[in-house]
């Protein structure tokens, strides 16, 4: 799929994310998982990510369809500006003008309250589990678990499946804390991951930690579509101000200093050792100033911090050779720490 | 600044290029060291800062865009990776030299993910310098929007205020926008008299001059560009066997000087160009109403230049790119575009369509400002050149 | 190279090029005159090409060698719409219109993965002699894809593979087939779809020009002057410039 | 008792035998070459013998660098950069900061005030400024490595190289060379190319007082005055520079003897 992005004249270093997805429509619509459908009306919400912008116009030029650009203003503090809400709510306002000329129905509040009803639910479930990893060996490893766990509540949420999806997670991660079985069966290191994954070798990626007993206990990826553990929540009686607040809280729409303080409150709450950042090429929301946030925590904070870089898309640059030479010298030094520090203790 | 001797135009050009040579930004500091602490310096990383509030604040607005290839990348490479546009990491490497000293505050706009980013290693890592971070909105289509970019410009006014410790009234702010507004048509002069005339000035000799501007008063350089029109009325000139091109995809980063003379050395007239140099931004002048703070964030909400920074709503990109290809009579594209610049990267594929359909060749590669060599850059446009030229029967 | 009035190829030369770059083509061309058996002073007009071809101090005229492969290759396989040009530091694409007009073009600019040098540096690697590789590469059963794109570090995942207990001719194979893919990428970019020929030092690796015809499915030209492709297309554009030139003179 | 630590570069192999106190008695080193085990199994041995160790039991032997998995007769292996925080601590305890530049790739490693590593970054993903980048530029000119040092210390009016890819510098050499550029203002240039990136490595992992410059690289002088030029302070080069990575995966094997630290 990259690769026939790439010839359409996409350059080998823009996102392979957006180039997968590009690729996946020039041939024809079909992917692994078969065949998508063409849209009425794209709707693009860029929760702190431009390319997105540029990935919905090159969607909107292939299918010559209309485009809606939902702006989501870069969160700059703690504080919420009041004209961000008030601008995106009225983008939300006009969406549903434009959706009800489409579908020739008329917008039911109703139903939209009850959609978050249920999506506050499932989220109120979700946490339960983030918060589960606060528990010493961790029940639940919150970035190669939870990656995949937290599928549904970004595609299906709002739905009776997801709900009762969550509801049958948290059962097992009950369990599992009950019957005392963990991801990783020998927790050594707990750790907080910053990054997404490398997806096309997800797998590799993950064996390089097990070897080493490695749990992440606190993820910034699981948090790109939308951040509850501090306590959002969709709330059904303000639906659209909820909304508008919601695409505000998505990770990637953070300023560097707030996810440092974000990943800072994982290092402590979740009693982690050490922050990995794993710095994907593709993605410059990410990626931009991490090594500055790597910075701040080894010289400011200091924080043992594992600095390594692949991609999350293109497999092209994932090297498993030099991944392992830095990741076994990170835990190798980690290791040799403890056992002098328990040696003069 | 003030106190340069009139230059004739050679010299001014070889100031230029002194200027743009030398980091440590020796006019600001000549004008810290004139003025004080009585006017501040606000620094902008490139488009659409509202340089109009800060300069009715009384301050000097300036864009800092990179270090150029006089600045070897040494610190900032601890902040920033390999991977995302030169001028973002000389921009910071500059700061990191204390070379941006001279500065009080520095203003980051939402042009991409990095520019935006950018802002926040800006904060932590300078705390002299008061960062500002401005979002233009994108969904342009909105009625929302103007009220929206006006809210963000008034939240600037306020933090300038703040800094100057006193109010600034709206008949400042119109004030200064008539400044810019006479340097925007001294600029949109100096690009007809170059699609007109383009054996006049050179593309390089435009280039350089504009640069320069970036860090002058605007007053000045407006004055300078009036002079400079008569002169170049009077230059004896011949025009050559050359193909009129357009540059497309460096409107942030900006490209070596060296790499523009290499693109005319190769047999190109550069008749036009997507650098959002000066304040270029913005189609027409911005049309004044009651409220300045309202006109210019409709200038910036209806008519700013399409560039690939922006989403456009309903008015595309690619119908707009049409129109300049057919206006400025080109016979081939070169797609330029900084390594690393997803914007102008992706925008290129939309493009570069345009031109075929309008059957116009061109020609794409990427710059850094580092580059130091232009063997290879110039053995492409020469192909492009001849493939233009030596087959035209 | 040398043409004479007809475009008829009578004289040739091959000259190492060293540092001195101008010394190397007084060389070639004292050599091609003797080839041709013709006096230097009947040569009436010189087209200077490749790298150095500002160093050409007898030049009437500089082409670049993206024109001129172009323009070679058209001369001798006039149905050609691609050439694939792949020397030893630079691998380029060009698509050709019918009359030997260079429409696009694109080359590795950025990093020297996918060219002739890539393909050295395994050899090297694997201590086996250029010339040989060809032929090695045509043994292989199993060929095993280089991931390392740069070509320096290719040189350490070649030798992990031998030590892994990998034959020599998989691992060429291989390597052919990581610079195919790239090379590939760039063709398709000039939209490489019918009759490609191929040029530059790599023609004589016969290893590589079956990976090329295996993944794009199809026969690609060789032509026995593979090597000289350049030379002629400068020999025959400077012929057509001179033909113009006295044309005008008229 | 004897010990032994063998670095499988990825362009050298280097072997190195500590006697129980601690004392290098022999040293080994080879190219490494298309076969890992063989140049590892080379090196050993050249370090055997220069010990004369042959009546000696090695207790204890610790494989290192990129090929440390095929050191078939090592007892266990450490990642490179914990070796060469190690070495260069125990050759020049004040160091906190290592620079180390190999064959192919270059790191800077920050160590406690007790050897142990702290943080490290390198570069690795393209063989731009490392000793494979030095030694495309001496075969292109002409010259051995042993050579370059000394022809770049020189140079007067050292020019500036752009390309950092070992491939491409090659014809930027040739155009200098081309254009009559002296070879030694082409090779300061190099020089001063791979020190510049070298210090921006180091800044990652913060510049401290005592530096030490280790691996095959830190055997060229004039790479080690570049350094020392664009840092403005002198650094630690050991003769052993090259053998740091061997001297520490051997001190971990001493360790490994005297029980210090637990078997992983
Ligand atoms: N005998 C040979 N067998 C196989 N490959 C060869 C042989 N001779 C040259 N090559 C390949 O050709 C490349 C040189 O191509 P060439 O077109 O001469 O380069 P350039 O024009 O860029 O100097 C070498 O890098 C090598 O890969
Ligand atoms: N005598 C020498 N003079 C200068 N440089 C040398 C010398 N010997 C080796 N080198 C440099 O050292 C590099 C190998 O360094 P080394 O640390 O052994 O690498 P690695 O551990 O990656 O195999 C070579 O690429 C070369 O540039
Ligand atoms: S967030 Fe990152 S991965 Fe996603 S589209 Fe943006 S740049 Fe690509
Ligand atoms: S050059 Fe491009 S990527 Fe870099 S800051 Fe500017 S717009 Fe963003
Ligand atoms: S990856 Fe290798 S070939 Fe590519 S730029 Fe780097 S050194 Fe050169």
């Amino acid at each position: 799929m990259i690769l026939k992005a790439e010839d359409l004249g996409y350059s080998s270093d823009v996102c392979g994310y957006v180039k997968n997805d590009i690729g996946l429509v020039a041939n024809d619509m079909t992917g692994p998982f078969g065949k998508m459908a063409k849209p009425d009306l794209l709707v693009c919400t860029y929760s702190g990510c431009n390319t997105y912008i540029k990935w919905f116009e090159a969607l909107a030029a292939h299918f010559n369809c209309p485009l809606y650009m939902f702006d989501v203003p870069f969160s700059r503090g703690p504080e919420t500006h009041a004209a961000d809400i008030r601008y995106m709510m009225s983008e939300l306002k006009e969406l549903i003008v434009l959706c009800e000329k489409i579908t020739g129905k008329k917008y039911d509040e109703d139903k939209l309250k009850d959609i978050l009803r249920r999506s506050r639910e499932a989220e109120d479930l979700w946490v339960d589990i983030l918060h589960s990893a606060k528990r010493t060996p961790s029940p639940f490893d919150a970035f190669f678990e939870a990656v995949f766990f937290m599928a549904p509540i970004y595609v299906l949420r709002g739905s009776q499946e997801c709900v009762d999806y969550y509801r049958a997670a948290k059962a097992e991660i009950d369990a599992r804390v009950v019957s005392g079985t963990c991801p990783i069966p020998e927790e050594k290191f707990r750790v907080v991951m910053e990054g997404p994954p490398p997806w096309p070798h997800f797998r590799t990626f993950w064996e390089l930690f097990k070897t080493w007993g490695v749990v992440c206990v606190g993820s910034s990826y699981s948090k790109v579509g939308g951040i509850w553990d501090f306590g959002f929540r969709h709330d059904p009686e303000r639906p659209l101000e909820s909304l508008a607040e919601y695409s505000l809280e998505c990770y990637t729409n953070y300023n560097l200093a707030r996810r440092v303080e974000m990943l800072n409150r994982y290092m402590k709450e979740y009693n982690a050792d050490a922050l990995v950042i794993h710095s994907v090429k593709s993605c410059r929301a990410f990626s931009m100033g991490q090594a500055d946030m790597r910075e701040v925590f080894i010289h400011d904070l200091q924080v043992p911090t594992l600095f390594i870089e692949s991609d999350l898309a293109d497999p092209r640059y994932f090297s498993k050779a030099q991944l392992k030479n830095r990741i076994d010298a990170f835990f190798e030094s980690l290791e040799h720490q403890r056992i002098v520090a328990g040696k003069t203790a | 600044m003030r106190t340069q001797p009139v230059m004739k135009f050679e010299e001014r050009i070889a100031w230029c290029k002194e200027q743009l040579e030398d980091p440590t930004f020796p006019t600001l500091r000549e004008f810290k060291g004139r003025n004080g602490t009585r006017a501040p310096i606000v620094g902008n990383f490139p488009v659409w800062a509202p340089q109009e509030i800060a300069h009715a604040a009384g301050a000097l607005p300036v864009t800092i865009a990179g270090g150029g290839s006089s600045v070897e990348i040494d610190h900032a490479d601890s902040r920033v990776q390999s991977f995302v546009c030169s001028i973002s990491r000389s921009t910071l490497e500059l700061g990191l030299r204390g070379y941006l000293d001279p500065i009080d505050a520095m203003v980051f706009t939402s042009i991409c993910d990095v520019a935006r980013n950018l802002g926040g290693v800006f904060k932590r890592n300078f705390p002299k310098i008061q960062t500002f971070y401005l979002h233009c909105p994108q969904n342009v289509s909105s009625p929302a929007a103007v009220d929206y970019f006006a809210t963000e410009l008034r939240r600037f006014r306020r933090a300038m205020e703040d800094f100057i410790g006193d109010g600034i009234t709206d008949a400042a702010i119109a004030r200064s926008v008539g400044v810019f507004n006479e340097h925007r048509t001294a600029l949109a002069d100096l690009y007809a008299l170059r699609r007109e005339h383009p054996e006049k000035i050179s593309a390089t000799e435009s280039y350089l001059l504009l640069r320069a501007s970036q860090l002058m008063p605007r007053e000045e350089h407006t004055a300078i560009l009036r002079s400079t029109f008569a002169e170049l009325e009077a230059r004896p000139t011949r025009r050559r066997d050359k193909i009129r091109v357009l540059i497309e995809g460096s409107f942030c980063e900006q490209p070596p000087w060296e790499l523009i003379e290499a693109i005319e050395d190769a047999g190109c007239y550069i008749v036009d160009d997507d650098f959002l140099l000066g304040p270029r931004w913005y189609d027409t002048p911005v049309k004044l109403g009651e409220d300045p703070i309202r006109s210019m964030a409709e200038a910036y909400v209806k008519y700013s230049v399409t560039s690939s920074i922006r989403h456009y709503g309903d008015r595309p990109r690619a119908d707009h790119f049409a129109h300049k290809l057919k206006e400025n009579r080109v016979d081939g594209v070169i797609f330029c575009a900084a390594k690393f610049c997803e914007p102008a990267l992706y925008d290129y594929v939309l493009l570069k369509d345009v031109a075929d359909q309008a059957g116009i060749p061109h020609l794409s590669f990427e710059f850094e400002e580092k580059m130091g060599v232009f063997e290879t850059l110039r053995t492409q446009v020469e192909t492009f050149v001849e493939s233009i030229l030596l087959f035209a029967d | 190279m040398i043409s004479d009035e007809t475009g008829k190829i009578i004289g040739r030369a091959h000259v190492a090029t060293k540092i001195d770059l101008g010394g190397a083509a007084e060389k070639a061309v004292a050599e091609a005159c003797r080839n041709a058996g013709i006096e230097r002073s009947a040569l009436a007009y010189v087209a200077a090409t490749g790298y150095g071809r500002f160093q050409v101090e007898f030049r009437d005229l500089q082409i670049t060698e993206m024109t001129c492969h172009a323009y070679g290759a058209h001369t001798v396989f006039p149905k050609t719409r691609s050439v694939l040009d792949i020397g030893a530091q630079n691998s380029r694409a060009m698509g050709v219109e019918a009359n030997g007009r260079v429409r696009k073009f694109r080359m590795n600019d950025k990093c020297a993965a996918g060219a002739g040098r890539f393909m050295e540096r395994v050899a090297k690697a694997l201590e086996v002699e250029l010339d040989q590789i060809g032929a090695l590469s045509l043994k292989a059963t199993d060929p095993t894809p280089i991931s390392s794109i740069c070509a320096v570090l290719a040189e350490s995942e070649v030798i992990n593979q031998v030590t892994e207990g990998k034959k020599v001719e998989d691992i060429i194979c291989g390597a052919h087939y990581s610079i195919t893919d790239r090379i590939i990428a760039l063709l398709r970019q000039v939209g490489g779809e019918e009759e490609i020929t191929l040029t530059g030092g790599v023609t004589k690796n016969m290893g590589m020009v079956k990976t090329l015809e295996d993944r794009l499915g199809k026969k690609v030209n060789v032509g026995p002057d593979a090597e000289f492709m350049g030379a002629i297309g400068a020999a025959l554009l400077g012929l057509r410039r001179l033909q113009r030139v006295n044309a005008a003179a008229a | 008792m004897y010990v032994a630590g063998v670095d499988v570069g990825s362009t050298a192999t280097k072997a190195i035998i500590l006697d129980e106190n601690q004392r290098i008695v022999g040293r080994g080193l080879t190219h490494t070459g298309a076969n890992v085990i063989k140049a590892a199994e080379r090196a050993f041995a050249q370090a055997r013998a220069d010990a004369k160790s042959d009546d000696y039991e090695i207790g204890f032997i610790v494989g290192t660098g990129y090929g440390r998995y095929k050191v078939p007769f090592g007892n266990t292996q450490i990642t490179e950069i914990g070796c060469h925080g190690k070495g260069a601590h125990y050759l020049f305890p004040e160091t906190r900061t290592i620079l180390d530049i190999g064959g192919q790739d270059t790191k800077a490693i920050k160590i406690s005030a007790q050897g142990e590593v702290s943080d490290f970054c390198m570069n690795d993903k393209c063989a731009a400024g490392t000793g494979r980048f030095l030694e495309a530029s001496a075969s292109v000119i002409g010259l051995t490595l042993d050579e370059i040092g000394d022809v770049s210390m020189r140079s007067s009016h050292p020019l500036r190289i752009t390309n950092m890819c070992t491939v491409f510098v090659e014809s930027e050499i040739l155009s200098h060379l081309a254009r009559g550029k002296k070879v030694e203002d082409v090779l300061r240039g190099v020089n001063n190319a791979i020190a510049g990136r070298s210090v921006a490595l180091m800044r990652r992992v913060g510049l401290d007082d005592e530096i030490t410059f280790t691996g095959g690289v830190s055997r060229n002088k004039g790479m080690v005055t570049a350094i020392e030029e664009r840092l403005e302070r002198r650094v630690n080069v050991s003769p052993d520079s090259q053998f740091i990575g061997a001297i520490g995966a051997a001190l971990f094997a001493w360790e490994r003897t005297q029980k210090k630290v637990g078997a992983s």
